[in-house]
């Protein structure tokens, strides 16, 4: 009993007052809630789906609704339900694969050379200015036509470009944390370089960057799509929203359940994480002085 | 306190340039300089508080950044223990550091605000190596009791400590690594006046008990003649006076300290001024005035003030560089200016 | 300058504050930062309001004005030449704010418009209060600036606020403020930013124009200095009340609340060298956290049991002191008699 | 019929250089025959019918033709056509640079001679008189042309194009702009006569609109904003069938879509390939169940392959589907083949297609049977293009149509290993070749049908091809146009079109 | 107004930039799988005819000497020409830009039409059920992609309504605005909702400000509160953003003009990648880093006019 009185105020909940703040916001709870349904589509779609979503069935075209099909067949009778089910593991793949990396590299990258600056700094600032000149699309459509079509070379391509504007993100706020007292301070402790940029600069830096990281995932599901719709992305048959949308699109006045369930799925899922990270903009900000 | 020093600057300069684009050098824009610092010279004895005053952007703050090698001089140098400062490396930059702390102004802004209290401690200790294993838990507990902070504050962040309290963590951290030397840039300033004497108590029983050399930097001029020994005026990034506490509050030899004295308002209620304000701006540190830098705004600038530098001499207890020193600490002042119109 | 002193104490009040209160957050559970406020202030009269940061100084001189942001509920009555500005619309307090009533904001940094040249920030002011043409506008806004001691006022008028330093730009606010010639002025200390030798020079200013045009002055400040060097009377926050006001000299003279004594206790003066200070014991108890009785009881070296439970009704005694407090030291009145 | 008006026509691609001689892409060449008319015409069932030349004459060696040109035609400015115009072109199609030069490789020759041309050629081609009737040697004026400034004909051919050209066809150009729009106009000159005994066109204008997007195609026809629009998806043909305010068309294609299987000895890698085995090439194609793939794929409106060449091509011999379904018969031709415990073959399909995506789905599911574990490989064109050209796939996915009216052209694209290693497949059949080879020379139509006949025997049982399906040119137009012909080498055609008011 | 050293810098900036710029589109575009020449040829041409075609386009020099060659025309307006368009790719851009430029500023135009008096609404009531509305209505624009919502678009008003026309471009300057009113309304609805989102929270923090307080303070008109604080310092930021979505806007055209068959750069950036058309994609992708930067350019400038304090270089 007294060991455990001691023990267990040891550290005083900060998650659970961090839980505790978020889950007194709707918007938090929306997004996590969302999310969560999404991740477990995505990890069990097997279990969830109701039918094989490959699976032709000729005796079953294009047929509405139905209690048997709740989002309808598409032109191969194949249940749209278990495509779009299949689809948010290829997709959340998408959102995750295609940025993590990319926030990874950014990071580490963005906060040496902020930390740093010099050469390296200005070499850096040509690099992100020449980076971001192309447009976003346009790049990664263009790495994507050199290195093929399909999705790991999606992820390459959305990596390739996407690490600057973390990385630039990074810089900046690793900028900002610098100027702070209490790097000064840290270095008047004689601490050593990776320690003040990894133990103290970057803890403090990095809740803007996971917070871009929550809407990235959601921009890359969204350009993931876009790739898949205009035949760059996940590949057909593969159950992708994007290449999901793109079969359907030629029945959007007849059979419009083939599109419009993807469609809403990514809507859903892209909501998901801009909840998510709007709320996390708000409950990470260091509390107030 | 002994006559030995045990930090000295001797001809300290800091000149900031500002990065000049390669566009302005085109267009031929001159190149500027912010001159922070010109030719201080200082001495602090061990045990000894120095108090540092002045006024905003006189370069308080760089002199104390200097000395915790947060600044690199442009000229001059710095002494410790008589091993010059550029010299030391690795780890022997390591332990100057830990023997020369820096306490900051804002006692916020200087905590990192994602670690707990006992973390940064913690950290402060291990990295030094100062204690190891329990011996860590232990030194924290005595930390906090000799800032008197309670035991519990140990897992808490600095968000959750009033200004006093965070003022008092850092002052911990700082003791964490046992230094000889402290530096306190405004270390009360930003806290209330009735917090203020708590820090500032706890500062004169440290330094008491652990033999700590202070530089106390504030502009506070009556907090800064409470604790310090010794005083420096600066003024525009020279040391126009120094000398112990009491001579230069009561008898200042510069025209400058004379006049910061004068209107720093006491608590004597009002019954019309006797002194005159001072006119006129401080000039910035982008374009100090040639001769003395004080001519422009000194109600006794002759000629010669413009055109020559006064040179910190001795003059009653302190030094001063006044070319009138004598003169105006006998009260025989030279020609005064009319009196500027109190607004 | 001695005589203006009893001058002033039989003038009419102008500005009369009875019962101000300032909430925040919800109903049921406010968050009260000013709390039953009463003051009243003379025409030509220099005001000191001190007390502990978070005490409500700001507040007050925003609820006068009705610039509460985001919005608190102001209740109570604020009296101005007869009129309850807490009972007027917007637009009604528009025509009042800035002509009648101007105020300095607490923040230099960020309280001027950073994209705007520092000259339109001025003449906008006339333009709104006065009817004087574009190039007497700007005359008038030189001269303000001159008044306020920032040198080649005329050249700097094209300025923007980043190009002033922390204390011009403090300037420059005052200068506004003073464009449209208020009858009263809400100065949230205004010297904070300064240097010791130009706050002296402001100072002299606020004192100069409360005796020549008879401007009321409600200067806020942490720093009793300060208002020893300029203030007619002075009244001492704590936790969103008043605990005491009177005339400046006998207050710093002989403070009778405890808090106050403790407040100019602890700032060094007449105290041997390097020797410990007087500090108030703990801290100021957050904004809805405030005890039940005198909000200073905590921490109140007289406390009785009396303090905890109740709200010390402010008294007013001879020689215009008020005072809320159920166990204060002993005045000099007491003493003479 | 009726006259006048103006028809509109969404096209899924633009042209670029609408040019006999350089029209390159299909775009291109499927709208050279508007403007530029040829000497002979393709007419109904693959006959020839008179064009620009009235009579045609092919000397008894075979190496001579005389054309007498028809009296009194002119070119859209009102100058004549004369003998003198047709050396010009074709001596302008002759030009080797050009992409469609070999197919007047034979002629060594061409002269004029009041209003008859004549053409020497090397050797006896019976394809040469349907060159004649085909888009490159559309005929252009000379003088005009000339005037042009270019530093080679590509140049001066793309400046006669900009300029608005004359023209021998039905139409001229009015207006291009590129990527959007383009106008043509009726030639008042032109000579073909209508039902009504007025020279031809019937239409006013024809307006085509380019939007390559088929949702938007339609959805553009179904508003009412055009007249027509080409290449209906045929996932869409029975609903628009079935739109009251349409005419579904579906144009009978030389259109083929086939897979081409590698049957080298050796793969790339140098291992042993097993689709070297005819049985199992033929194990394939028995289990594919093409009536299946024309279902999901052409969602109907295809036809199986008959022949190694479309149905409408000359010479077509076949009646029946090439390799009835027969999952029985394709698991003992692999067991001969001594394929046991499985195949690994991967199909190379064209990154982003819905039709790939849909033949590979059902060719998995189909060949599972049969113990053939089929996997994908996608790529873009290009890729597919350098697969093809360095062996290095096991089958992919293909298509064809027809550029002239004549099998010679298809025939040695799929079979003849000298051209392009028999469509990349590697297939290389003496017996096969040399009936290629002498029937280029063969002037006898009856022999020849009987080489082609022959020939197309032998592909069909070599099976060097997954035999897949024909699909037509499907074309949906609002109820109030007639007569518009797309043919079946895919010519825009409307010469004869109408609309209704 | 912005100092002339500003604008040099500024303008020295783009220089480096450019030719990284250079070297990225040279690279990548010859590490673009497949023979150009083939793709070019498409499947029936010879093994000769390939050859030729390599060595009419210089494709057998040496990367280093094509790279010279690359800069040089580039620099002097040679962009090559383009292999399915088979004319100067200079030209060919030329007549495609004014396309999607039109298009793009359409698009912006309705973006700051519809984001800023919503944005204005919103933040007057912050955290009100209008303000809730009209955020959460903005968050669905945000997560849905472009096509997705051309496609609605394009169905719905286009094809069910007949408001506007399925696609396709106009004749004149007016005949547009209606034409690409759709594809323009696609593009503009998830910028509009970036744009109302960032401005509502730049509104909001301004409204919020000391500075603001303090002009209310002044008793200035609320006319002239609301123009002259609140607004011009909200923009400032939103300025911003609008320069950076620029890049956004132009990877819209690519799908959006697809979509509407717009003949813009866009789709022709598309149709030049499926075809291999070397010279046309770097030409294209030149064009649109020359179109990005100098709408950072741009916007750079506009910002420092509205914001002194970024005018020191
Ligand atoms: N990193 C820097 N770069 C450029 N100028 C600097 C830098 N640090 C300080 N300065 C300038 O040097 C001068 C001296 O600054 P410093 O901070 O030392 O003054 P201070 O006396 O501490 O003032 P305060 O009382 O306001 O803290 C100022 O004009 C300041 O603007
Ligand atoms: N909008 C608000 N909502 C809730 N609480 C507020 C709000 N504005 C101020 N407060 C609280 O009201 C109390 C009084 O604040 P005020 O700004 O008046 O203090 P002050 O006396 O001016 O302090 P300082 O000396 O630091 O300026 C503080 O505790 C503050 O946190
Ligand atoms: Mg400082
Ligand atoms: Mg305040
Ligand atoms: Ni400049």
């Amino acid at each position: 009993m007294t060991t455990l009185d001691r023990i267990a105020p040891a550290r005083p909940n900060r998650l659970s007052g961090f839980a505790a703040r978020a889950l007194k916001r709707p918007a938090f709870l929306a997004g996590f809630a969302i999310l969560g349904a999404s991740l477990l589509l995505a990890l069990f779609p097997a279990a969830i789906a109701p039918y094989d979503p490959l699976a032709f069935d000729m005796t079953a075209i294009q047929q509405g609704p139905s209690l048997a099909h709740p989002f309808g067949t598409d032109g191969f009778g194949r249940d749209v339900l278990s495509r779009v089910i299949w689809a948010y593991r290829v997709d959340m793949q998408m959102a995750f694969f295609a940025t993590v990396f990319a926030m990874l590299i950014g990071l580490t990258t963005g906060a040496l050379v902020g930390f740093y600056g010099g050469i390296a700094d200005a070499i850096f600032g040509r690099v992100v200015d020449a980076v971001i000149t192309f447009p976003f699309l346009v790049l990664v459509i263009a790495i994507v036509a050199v290195l093929g079509p399909g999705l790991v070379n999606m992820y390459v391509a959305i990596t390739a470009v996407n690490w600057v504007y973390y990385a630039r993100l990074t810089r900046a706020e690793i900028m900002a944390q610098k100027a702070q007292d209490y790097a000064a301070a840290a270095r008047v402790l004689g601490y050593s370089d990776a320690r003040i940029i990894f133990r103290h600069l970057l803890p403090n830096a990095i809740s803007p960057v996971i917070v871009y990281w929550m809407t990235d995932m959601a921009l890359a599901i969204l350009l993931g799509s876009s790739l898949g719709y205009l035949g760059l992305g996940a590949q057909p048959p593969a159950a992708e929203w994007g290449v999901l949308i793109a079969e359907g699109r030629n029945f959007i006045m007849t059979a419009w359940w083939i599109s419009l369930m993807p469609g809403i799925a990514i809507v859903v899922t892209g909501l998901g994480f801009s909840l998510l990270g709007d709320s996390l903009a708000d409950l990470l900000r260091p509390k107030g002085r | 306190m002994s006559a030995e020093p045990i930090l000295s600057v001797s001809g300290l300069s800091v000149r900031f340039s500002k990065p000049r684009p390669l566009a302005h050098q085109l267009l031929g824009h001159p190149r500027q300089e912010v001159r922070a610092l010109n030719g201080i010279d200082l001495a602090v004895a061990r045990g000894e508080t120095l108090g540092i005053v002045g006024e905003s952007g006189c370069g308080k703050s760089t002199l104390a950044r200097c000395l915790a090698g947060l600044v690199t001089p442009t000229e001059g140098e710095i002494r410790f223990r008589g091993e010059r400062l550029a010299d030391l490396r690795g780890k022997d930059r390591r332990a100057y550091n830990r023997r020369v702390q820096l306490i900051f102004q804002d006692p916020y802004s200087s905590l990192n605000p994602r670690m707990t209290v006992g973390d940064m401690l913690s950290e402060a200790l291990t990295v030094h190596r100062m204690r190891s294993g329990s011996g860590v838990d232990e030194r924290i507990g005595e930390l906090f009791e000799l800032v008197r902070l309670p035991q519990d504050a140990r897992d808490k962040y600095p968000h959750e400590f009033s200004g006093g309290q965070r003022q008092r963590i850092a002052i911990a951290r700082a003791l964490a690594v046992e230094p000889e030397c402290l530096i306190a840039d405004e270390l009360v300033s930003a806290l209330d006046v009735s917090v203020q004497a708590q820090v500032v108590n706890l500062m004169l029983d440290l330094q008491d008990r652990l033999g700590l050399t202070v530089l106390f930097v504030a502009h506070d001029l009556r907090l800064v003649r409470h604790v310090s020994h010794r005083v420096a005026v600066i003024y525009l990034g020279s040391v126009v006076e120094i000398g112990p506490s009491e001579t230069v509050f009561s008898a200042p030899r510069h025209p400058y300290s004379q006049a910061l004295l004068a209107a720093a308002p006491t608590l004597e209620v009002k019954e019309g001024r006797k002194t005159p304000a001072l006119s006129g701006e401080l000039p910035s540190p982008l374009a100090i005035p040639p001769g003395c830098p004080f001519h422009i705004r000194c109600p006794y600038a002759a000629e010669r003030c413009r055109r020559e530098k006064p040179a910190l001499l001795p003059h009653g207890g302190g030094l001063a560089a006044c070319h009138f020193a004598e003169e105006i600490a006998a009260g025989t002042q030279p020609v005064r200016k009319a009196e500027p119109q109190p607004a | 300058m001695l005589d203006r002193h009893i001058d002033a104490a039989a003038r009419p009040a102008v500005l009369e504050i009875r019962n101000l209160t300032t909430s925040f957050g919800p109903q049921e559970r406010p968050l009260v930062a000013v709390d039953g406020l009463s003051l009243s202030l003379k025409a030509g009269e220099i005001h000191g309001l001190v007390g502990e940061s978070g005490s409500g100084k700001s507040i007050t001189l925003r609820s006068i004005l009705g610039l509460i942001q985001p919005r608190g509920r102001v209740g109570g009555e604020i009296l101005w030449k007869g009129r309850n500005l807490a009972a007027l619309s917007e637009r009604e307090l528009g025509a009042i704010r800035g002509k009648e009533i101007a105020m300095i904001f607490q923040e230099p940094m960020t309280s001027l418009n950073p994209l705007l040249p520092v000259g339109l920030q001025i003449t906008e002011n006339l333009a709104a209060h006065t009817g004087l043409a574009r190039a007497e506008r700007e005359r008038e806004a030189v001269a303000l600036l001159d008044r306020v001691g920032i040198p080649g006022a005329r050249a700097r008028l094209a300025d923007f606020p980043h190009e002033f330093s922390g204390g011009m730009r403090q300037r420059v606010m005052i200068a506004i403020a003073l464009a449209s010639r208020p009858q009263l002025l809400l100065a949230d200390e205004p010297t904070t930013a300064l240097d010791v030798t130009i706050q002296d020079q402001i100072l002299r200013l606020l004192q100069s124009l409360a005796a020549e045009f008879g401007m009321s002055v409600i200067l806020v400040t942490h720093d009793m200095g300060v208002v020893a060097a300029c203030c007619d009377r002075v009244s001492v926050m704590y936790g969103g009340r008043l605990c005491e006001s009177g005339p400046t000299a006998d207050v710093i003279a002989a403070p009778r609340h405890p808090y106050t004594r403790g407040l100019l206790h602890s700032i060094p003066r007449g105290v041997a060298p390097r020797t410990p200070l007087y500090s108030i014991p703990g801290v100021p108890p957050g904004l809805g956290e405030r005890p039940p009785g005198c909000a200073f009881a905590p921490r109140c070296p007289n406390a009785l049991d009396v303090c905890r439970d109740e709200k010390p009704v402010p008294s007013v005694s001879a020689g215009g002191r008020g005072l809320a407090c159920h166990n204060p030291e002993p005045g000099p009145t007491e003493e003479t008699r | 019929v009726e006259r006048g008006g103006a028809m509109s026509f969404a096209r899924y691609d633009d042209s670029v250089l609408i040019d006999p001689v350089w029209a390159e892409r299909n775009p291109d060449i499927w709208m050279v025959t508007n403007l530029y008319d040829t000497l002979l015409r393709n007419g109904e069932k693959g006959a020839l019918e008179p064009g620009l030349a009235e009579k045609h004459e092919v000397s008894a060696d075979g190496k001579t033709i005389t054309l007498t040109l028809r009296q009194g035609v002119k070119f859209s400015d009102g100058s004549a056509l004369s003998a003198g115009d047709v050396v010009f072109s074709l001596e302008r199609a002759r030009n080797p640079d050009g992409p469609w030069g070999n197919l007047l490789a034979s002629v060594t020759g061409v002269k004029a001679e009041g209003s008859t041309v004549t053409l020497s050629l090397k050797q006896p081609d019976p394809t040469i008189l349907s060159v004649l009737a085909t888009f490159n040697t559309g005929i252009v004026p000379k003088a005009a042309y000339e005037k042009m400034d270019g530093a080679n004909d590509q140049e001066k051919a793309a400046a006669f194009y900009a300029a608005g050209p004359v023209t021998s066809g039905p139409f001229m150009l009015k207006e291009h702009q590129k990527g959007s729009r383009m106008v043509f106009v009726r030639n008042p000159n032109y000579w073909r006569n209508g039902e009504d005994g007025k020279p031809l066109p019937y239409l006013d204008e024809v307006d085509f609109e380019i939007i390559p997007d088929d949702a938007t195609r339609i959805l553009k026809l179904q508003s009412g904003e055009v007249d027509g629009a080409e290449f209906i998806p045929f996932s869409r043909v029975a609903e628009l069938s079935a739109d009251p305010n349409l005419d579904m068309k579906l144009f009978p294609s030389s259109r083929i879509i086939y897979a081409p299987i590698n049957s080298r000895e050796t793969k790339a890698d140098g291992s042993k390939n097993p689709l070297a085995d005819k049985r199992v090439r033929q194990a394939l194609n028995y289990a594919t169940d093409k009536s299946a793939i024309i279902r999901l794929v052409t969602f109907d409106t295809g036809m199986p392959m008959t022949s190694l060449m479309p149905a409408a091509t000359t010479y077509h011999a076949g009646s029946e589907p090439l390799y009835p379904y027969d999952p029985a018969r394709a698991q003992a031709l692999l067991k001969e083949a001594g394929i046991e415990g499985g195949l690994d073959i991967t199909l190379t399909t064209l990154a982003g297609s819905a039709d790939d995506s849909t033949l590979f789905t059902a060719l998995q599911q189909m060949w599972q049977g049969i113990g053939v574990n089929l996997k994908v490989e996608q790529v873009d064109s290009p890729t597919r293009g350098e697969k093809n050209r360095s062996g290095t796939f096991d089958i992919h996915t293909y298509g064809w149509a027809n550029d002239i009216n004549d099998p010679a052209q298809v025939t040695s694209w799929l079979g003849y290993y000298k051209h392009r290693q028999a469509v990349g497949t590697g297939w290389n059949n003496a017996e096969f070749n040399t009936l290629f080879e002498t029937s280029m020379t063969e002037t006898d139509p009856e022999k020849r049908r009987e080489e082609y006949k022959k020939m197309q025997e032998i592909y069909a049982e070599e099976a060097p091809l997954l035999f897949l399906y024909e699909t037509p040119f499907a074309v949906a137009l609002a109820k109030s146009v007639r007569d518009y012909v797309q043919s079946p080498l895919g010519a825009n055609d409307f010469s004869t079109a109408w609309k209704s008011k | 107004m912005p100092s002339a050293a500003y604008l040099l810098s500024r303008l020295l900036q783009i220089v480096p930039t450019f030719l990284l710029v250079m070297v990225f589109i040279f690279l990548f575009v010859r590490l673009l799988p497949g023979d150009p020449a083939i793709a070019m040829a498409e499947a029936k041409a010879s093994d000769q005819q390939l050859a030729e075609i390599r060595e009419r386009m210089g494709l057998n020099e040496p990367l280093a000497v094509q790279f010279g060659y690359f800069v040089k025309n580039t620099v002097t307006g040679d962009l090559g020409r383009s292999i399915l368009m088979k004319r100067p790719v200079a030209e060919v851009i030329l007549e495609r830009l004014p396309v999607t430029v039109y298009l793009s500023l359409y698009a912006v135009a309705l973006s700051v039409l519809v984001a800023a008096p919503l944005a204005l609404f919103a933040a007057t009531r912050a955290n009100g059920p209008a303000d809730i509305a009209i955020r959460g209505l903005f968050q669905v624009g945000l997560s849905m992609p472009v096509f997705y919502i051309g496609l609605v678009l394009l169905t719905v008003l286009g094809a069910k309504l007949r408001l506007f026309p399925v696609g396709g471009y106009g004749r004149s300057f007016i005949d547009n605005l209606y034409h690409l009113a759709l594809p323009a309304l696609s593009i503009a609805l998830y910028t509009s909702a970036i744009l109302m989102r960032n401005l509502r929270a730049s509104l909001v923090e301004v409204l919020d400000s000391e500075f603001v307080q303090f002009a209310r303070a002044k008793g200035l008109p609320r006319r002239i509160v609301l123009t002259r604080h609140v607004l011009r310092n909200a923009l400032v930021s939103a300025v911003t953003l609008l320069g950076l979505s620029i890049g956004n806007l132009m990877s819209g055209t690519l799908v959006t003009e697809t979509v509407f068959a717009v003949p813009g750069v866009g789709r022709l950036m598309l149709e030049a990648i499926f075809a291999r058309d070397y010279p046309l994609i770097q030409g294209l992708t030149l064009t649109f880093a020359v179109i990005v930067s100098l709408t950072f350019l741009a916007t750079d400038i506009v910002q420092s006019w509205l914001d002194p304090r970024l005018r020191q270089a």
